[in-house]
């Protein structure tokens, strides 16, 4: 069995450096397309690492909306855009520099709250599965306010997105 | 039942015999990898021959025998045409991106293949139990449009381009409706895992089946549609639209890049038509026969009925075809939840008239609020 | 190749996308060129370019005699080869003022409506390919056509490329054998429009797509010459048939099927009516049919001897319904052997002209059923 | 013009209604399934198999049918019926026919051909040399299958366009035997009128 594991690690990490590559080629590629490619093929990979760490259903959740819905508008975004899909794209601006200073905020944020945050490795939480319907019950119990903000802002989105592509069409 | 478990005692046996000789890990493995070649192997001989199915039939409905010329009853011709394919010149547009081009149809595959992971055969004949097992067959069928996208915008081709366009529209489209008509099935079965669904579908002889509900035959239908729309086959083969895009996506591509896009429309063409079957016709469920038979011939029926409306139906417009997602299985499959939920809450035979009135009542109600769909009454003049 | 849309591309927000659909395309019916400027899927601008067929016809016809030329006019409007026999030979009648004899005005009014229903029908069935159709209506059509193909090579040797047309009647004559097979087909070619129509006519699809796509209205249609099935169905009555009442066709009873709304739809059920009424036509002229001769004594000599047939020095236009619309040739004669001059006025390239008007606004899948449903044959747009 | 052009109407024709939304859909569903399952057991005019499977079945030839033309000789390929007048030559619309007349040795033509091609690559089966033809020598053929990998293939001599009187016979029985009979009486005709005249031309009712 260790040999499972440790392959099973050995897969692990590969999926980590297959992600960070992925996301390195999203801000580093030319050519817009590839860039979204790349970030599809990031996005995957993250999904991947959620299986590995038995989140089944965030794994497909991740798939279904990110990989499924919000790169195709993505990438339908570039390919209409004509001028963007064929040349390439220089990836940096004037704004190199406040840029960089607010990327560094925010990931000493990050590595504070995560360093600060103590992570119990009990053989419980190695255990714990999320099961969709603990999921479900929390969404409808617990969490249901938020839930119902959310679909709210979903429908003003919505019904803004109809109006708008209503105003182009003069006929 | 001898013949049911057939398959399952075969892999039983193999890795018994492994088990005696090899440590754990590799029976374990061995599993994982008999499942995985079975699943390889059997996804691209069903392509192979849903393609002479189709040539078949669609010759039997058009007055004409299909190929008959390869081996006895035409039977070699898939392997004729795979031998064609390999051998033919493989043309890649000068102004291309050559890597995506080459990559679109290798990845059109992957999803595809990834679907027979959670598709119950027959009974216990599940390669993954996953217990988000339908979620996971939304999720995967979800990414299809990318390497459509991918292999229309590498061809550099204004129809490709066009096709894409069609595609990505299409799929978000046609996925909204079928994963709102999948709901009542899992209201029902109150499961994710496709094996469990299945089995609370089983005994009364077939009567059992969520087909046989009023929110199941409308799920179905919906799904059904929507099933067809997802593989890109007639009457919503918009995307590769012969007689206005060429071939649409796959216009620039030749030899065995295209049959890679051919694969993986009759892969989904048949693991569409295996979930539909799981999910309202019963899946395995089925008296006398193995039950594997029994999926198999629901599946197979299913896949001749796409061939049939091939054989039978015109395109639709592209703007008829999102109005018909947007406007007419999209609310339809809304209020199927509806009907679904009261199906549970009031008794037998109440629920049968109410809501299979409820269903034929909004079938009208969005006919009439859709007038573009219903057909103008014409006259014509016999003049002298 | 040169943009046809230099100076208004320019103009154009960007988004607008040139397209050339052809001169290789599956459905534009042959080696012709929409050149198209789409937003997105709506039609902008159409431009048809023709000529890639284009076989020097008219220029041919000076170097024969009439009699050789009949065979050229097959290959003109080459799904319906008779109508085009008809009407050459028509103008030559009336250069020479040759006389017809009835039985052979009676057999060309047979194989004239037989064209038309193949013609027809093919339209039909090629205008359901185009509209996405995977080749069963097409078939089903081929079907009947297929048998009336065979009354075709039975009677003149060839199935497509007729040249059946001799100058004071036909080359042979109709047998009884021939016309059993005729009222056969004549009878049986109703059920099978029936079931042509189950198939078809009613389906929602159908419908959605070709109601109201396309519209030619009479104005549009009349001035730009449209004529044939494409102008009856925008309701205008003009059938040359009825007008001019050319051959036999004035003892005739039948009607002209006339749409309303001028789209593709009326297009396809005029077409469909007037399968109908030309069956009629060929259960009236076959029960009519008269003894005698098949050919005018006087003129059946010049089958043998071409050379002789020199029309007097002058000018004749004749025109005939064909399926496609107003065919008409236009002679001018020298007093040779040879036409010094002879022009066809082809109803396919004609009708083309008002495409524009049809396709703007539209989207592209209607851009190619409209053409579908105009029906061009390449072979006589460009002769 | 519109309306204006209308004349005098007969009767409306009014389009079948549909019961509900889809009924039309239906309808062609049914079309087709009958049309698949009587493909199995109908006859092919009545909704069967229609079609042939070409190389094993070929459908009948009908009498008439020309595809290309060819020579007859009456008994032996020395002796075909052309006499080289060069006529089908001269009408030919594609041009696609080349006679030479032969010649003894002092020049005096002899009244067949020492040559005659025919380029089936450039014929347009039109069957204008078979009418014009005064000595009933050129027919058209039934033979279509005549696919070459070289255009030269295409371009007949007189050896392989020259076909016996009685394969003529087997292809087109009516025809032939009128001829026959026509060139028969002719010849009587001739021999009749012994004083020797031009020779008659062969009036053949044609069909």
């Amino acid at each position: 069995m260790e040999i499972l594991t440790l392959a099973a690690k050995i897969g692990a990490y590969a999926l980590m450096t297959g992600v960070l590559l992925f996301a390195l080629g999203v801000v580093a590629l030319r050519n817009l397309f590839h860039s979204a490619l790349c970030l599809a093929a990031a996005l995957i990979g993250i999904a991947g690492l959620y299986l590995f760490f038995r989140a089944d259903f965030l794994a497909a959740v991740q798939i279904l909306l990110y990989v499924g819905a919000v790169m195709t508008v993505i990438i339908f975004a570039i390919m209409l855009t004509e001028h963007l899909s064929g040349k390439t794209t220089i990836q940096h601006n004037r704004q190199s520099l406040p840029a960089f200073l607010g990327i560094a905020a925010l990931v000493t944020v990050i590595a504070k709250v995560i360093l600060q945050t103590p992570w119990p490795v009990t053989q419980k939480a190695l255990g714990a599965h999320t099961s969709v319907e603990g999921i479900g019950t929390a969404l409808m119990t617990v969490y249901v306010f938020p839930f119902e903000v959310i679909s709210v802002v979903l429908i003003a989105a919505l019904i803004g997105a109809v109006i708008i592509a209503k105003r182009e069409n003069p006929s | 039942m001898i013949f049911d478990p057939v398959f399952i005692r075969l892999k039983a046996l193999f890795l018994d015999l492994c088990a005696r000789f090899f440590p754990e890990w590799v029976v374990m493995l061995a599993s994982i990898v008999i499942s995985a070649v079975v699943i390889l192997v059997m996804g691209p001989v069903i392509m192979m021959y849903l393609t002479l199915l189709e040539r078949k039939l669609l010759g039997r409905i058009q007055n004409r025998y299909g190929p008959n010329r390869v081996g006895i009853w035409g039977l070699l011709q898939p392997v004729a045409d795979g031998i064609k394919m390999f051998i033919k010149e493989d043309i890649v547009p000068a102004h291309a991106d050559k890597i995506i081009h080459l990559l679109a149809p290798v990845v059109t595959v992957v999803p595809s293949l990834m679907v027979f992971l959670v598709v119950p055969f027959g009974n216990g004949m599940t390669a993954v139990n996953l217990n988000i097992g339908i979620l996971y067959f939304v999720a995967i069928s979800s990414i299809t449009t990318i390497p459509i996208f991918m292999g229309s915008w590498a061809s550099r081709n204004k129809f490709s381009v066009l096709g894409g366009m069609r595609a990505a529209a299409q799929m978000i489209s046609y996925e909204a409706p079928m994963t709102l008509a999948i709901v009542p099935v899992i209201m029902a079965s109150q499961t994710l895992a496709t094996a469990t669904i299945v089995e609370s579908q089983g005994g009364g002889f077939g009567m059992n089946w969520f087909i046989f509900t009023p929110w199941g035959l409308l799920g179905f239908i919906i799904y059904f549609f929507c099933a067809i729309a997802e593989c890109n086959r007639p009457p919503f083969d918009l995307p590769e639209a012969e007689s206005e895009l060429i071939a649409g996506f796959h216009t620039e591509y030749s030899g065995m890049k295209f049959a890679l896009f051919y694969m993986a429309e009759y892969m989904n063409a048949f693991t569409l038509s295996a979930i539909a079957v799981t999910l309202f016709l019963g899946g395995w469920q089925g008296p006398f026969l193995p039950s594997w038979i029994w999926f198999f011939g629901k599946t197979f029926l299913l896949v001749c009925v796409m061939i049939w409306f091939r054989g039978t139906f015109l395109r639709f417009r592209v703007d008829h075809l999102m109005g018909f997602a947007w406007k007419f299985l999209l609310p339809l499959s809304l209020i199927n939840i509806l009907i679904a939920g009261l199906w549970f809450l009031t008794p037998a035979i109440a629920a049968w008239a109410l809501t299979a009135g409820l269903v034929v009542a909004s079938f009208f109600v969005f006919v009439k609020l859709n007038k573009t769909f219903v057909p103008e009454k014409r006259t014509y003049v016999l003049a002298d | 190749m040169v943009s046809l849309f230099r100076e208004k591309t320019q103009r154009a927000d960007g988004q607008v996308l040139e397209i050339n659909f052809g001169p290789q395309h599956p459905s534009t019916h042959g080696v012709f060129r929409l050149h198209t400027l789409v937003d997105g899927e709506t039609i902008r601008e159409v431009k048809p370019v023709m000529g890639y067929l284009h076989r020097n016809q008219e220029q041919i016809s000076e170097n024969l005699t009439y009699t050789g030329f009949i065979g050229f006019t097959d290959r003109m409007d080459y799904i319906n080869a008779i109508p085009n026999n008809f009407s050459f030979v028509l103008a030559a009648e009336k250069l020479a003022g040759i006389e017809v004899p009835e039985r052979a005005d009676h057999i060309r009014i047979i194989m004239a409506e037989l064209a038309r229903i193949v013609n027809h029908m093919a339209v039909v069935g090629f205008l359901l390919n185009d509209l996405g159709a995977a080749f069963t209506p097409l078939l089903y059509a081929f079907r009947e056509r297929e048998l009336i193909l065979d009354i075709f090579e039975d009677l003149t040797g060839s199935r497509m490329m007729c040249n059946y047309f001799r100058i004071g009647g036909v080359k042979s004559d109709l047998s009884e054998q021939h016309l059993a097979t005729i009222k056969k087909m004549a009878a049986r070619l109703p059920k099978f429009l029936d079931e042509f129509e189950t198939l078809l006519t009613n389906n929602e699809i159908l419908c959605m797509r070709c109601q109201n796509t396309g519209i030619l209205s009479p104005e549009t249609a009349v001035n730009s010459g449209i004529t044939g099935p494409a102008l009856r169905a925008s309701g205008v009555n003009y059938d040359i048939r009825k007008t001019d009442r050319y051959s036999l066709y004035g003892r005739f009873d039948f009607k002209v099927p006339l749409g309303k709304t001028g789209d593709v739809y009326d297009r396809y059920y005029v077409r469909i009516l007037e399968i109908r009424e030309s069956l009629n036509i060929l259960r009236q002229a076959v029960a009519a049919l008269p003894r005698g001769e098949f050919i005018n004594k006087k003129t059946a000599a010049f089958i043998r001897s071409p050379r002789n047939f020199k029309p007097p020095v002058g000018e004749a236009y004749a025109r005939t319904e064909s399926p496609k619309g107003e065919l008409g040739f236009y002679i001018l004669s020298d007093g040779t052997p040879q036409p010094w001059r002879c022009h066809a006025r082809a109803p396919s390239l004609i009708n083309l002209s008002a495409l524009e008007t049809m396709c703007v606004g539209q989207k592209i899948a209607d851009m190619m059923i409209i053409l579908g449903s105009i029906d061009i044959v390449l072979g006589e747009t460009d002769r | 013009m519109s309306g204006a052009g209308c004349g005098k109407e007969y009767g409306k024709f009014v389009k079948k209604s549909v019961p509900f939304f889809g009924w039309g859909v239906l309808c062609g569903l049914w079309v087709t399934l009958k049309n698949f399952i009587t493909s199995y057991f109908r006859k092919p005019d009545e909704g069967g198999i229609f079609t042939v499977q070409y190389p094993e079945e070929c459908l009948p030839d009908f009498e008439a049918s020309r595809n290309f033309p060819f020579l007859v000789y009456d008994e032996t390929p020395e002796k075909p019926r052309c006499v080289a007048c060069g006529i089908c030559e001269r009408e030919c619309p594609v041009k696609c026919i080349h006679v030479l007349m032969a010649k003894d040795e002092n020049g005096k033509p002899l009244r067949r051909p020492a040559a005659f091609d025919i380029d089936y690559s450039l014929c347009m089966n039109c069957g204008n040399c078979e009418e014009v033809c005064p000595f009933n020598s050129i027919f058209m053929d039934h033979e279509h299958k005549i696919a070459a990998y070289d255009r030269k293939d295409l371009m007949r001599p007189m050896q392989k366009l020259l076909k016996s009187n009685s394969y003529f016979h087997s292809i087109r029985p009516r025809d032939a035997e009128a001829i026959d009979r026509a060139i028969k009486e002719a010849a009587e005709k001739k021999k009749a009128a012994v004083p020797a005249k031009p020779a008659p031309s062969p009036e053949a009712p044609k069909s």
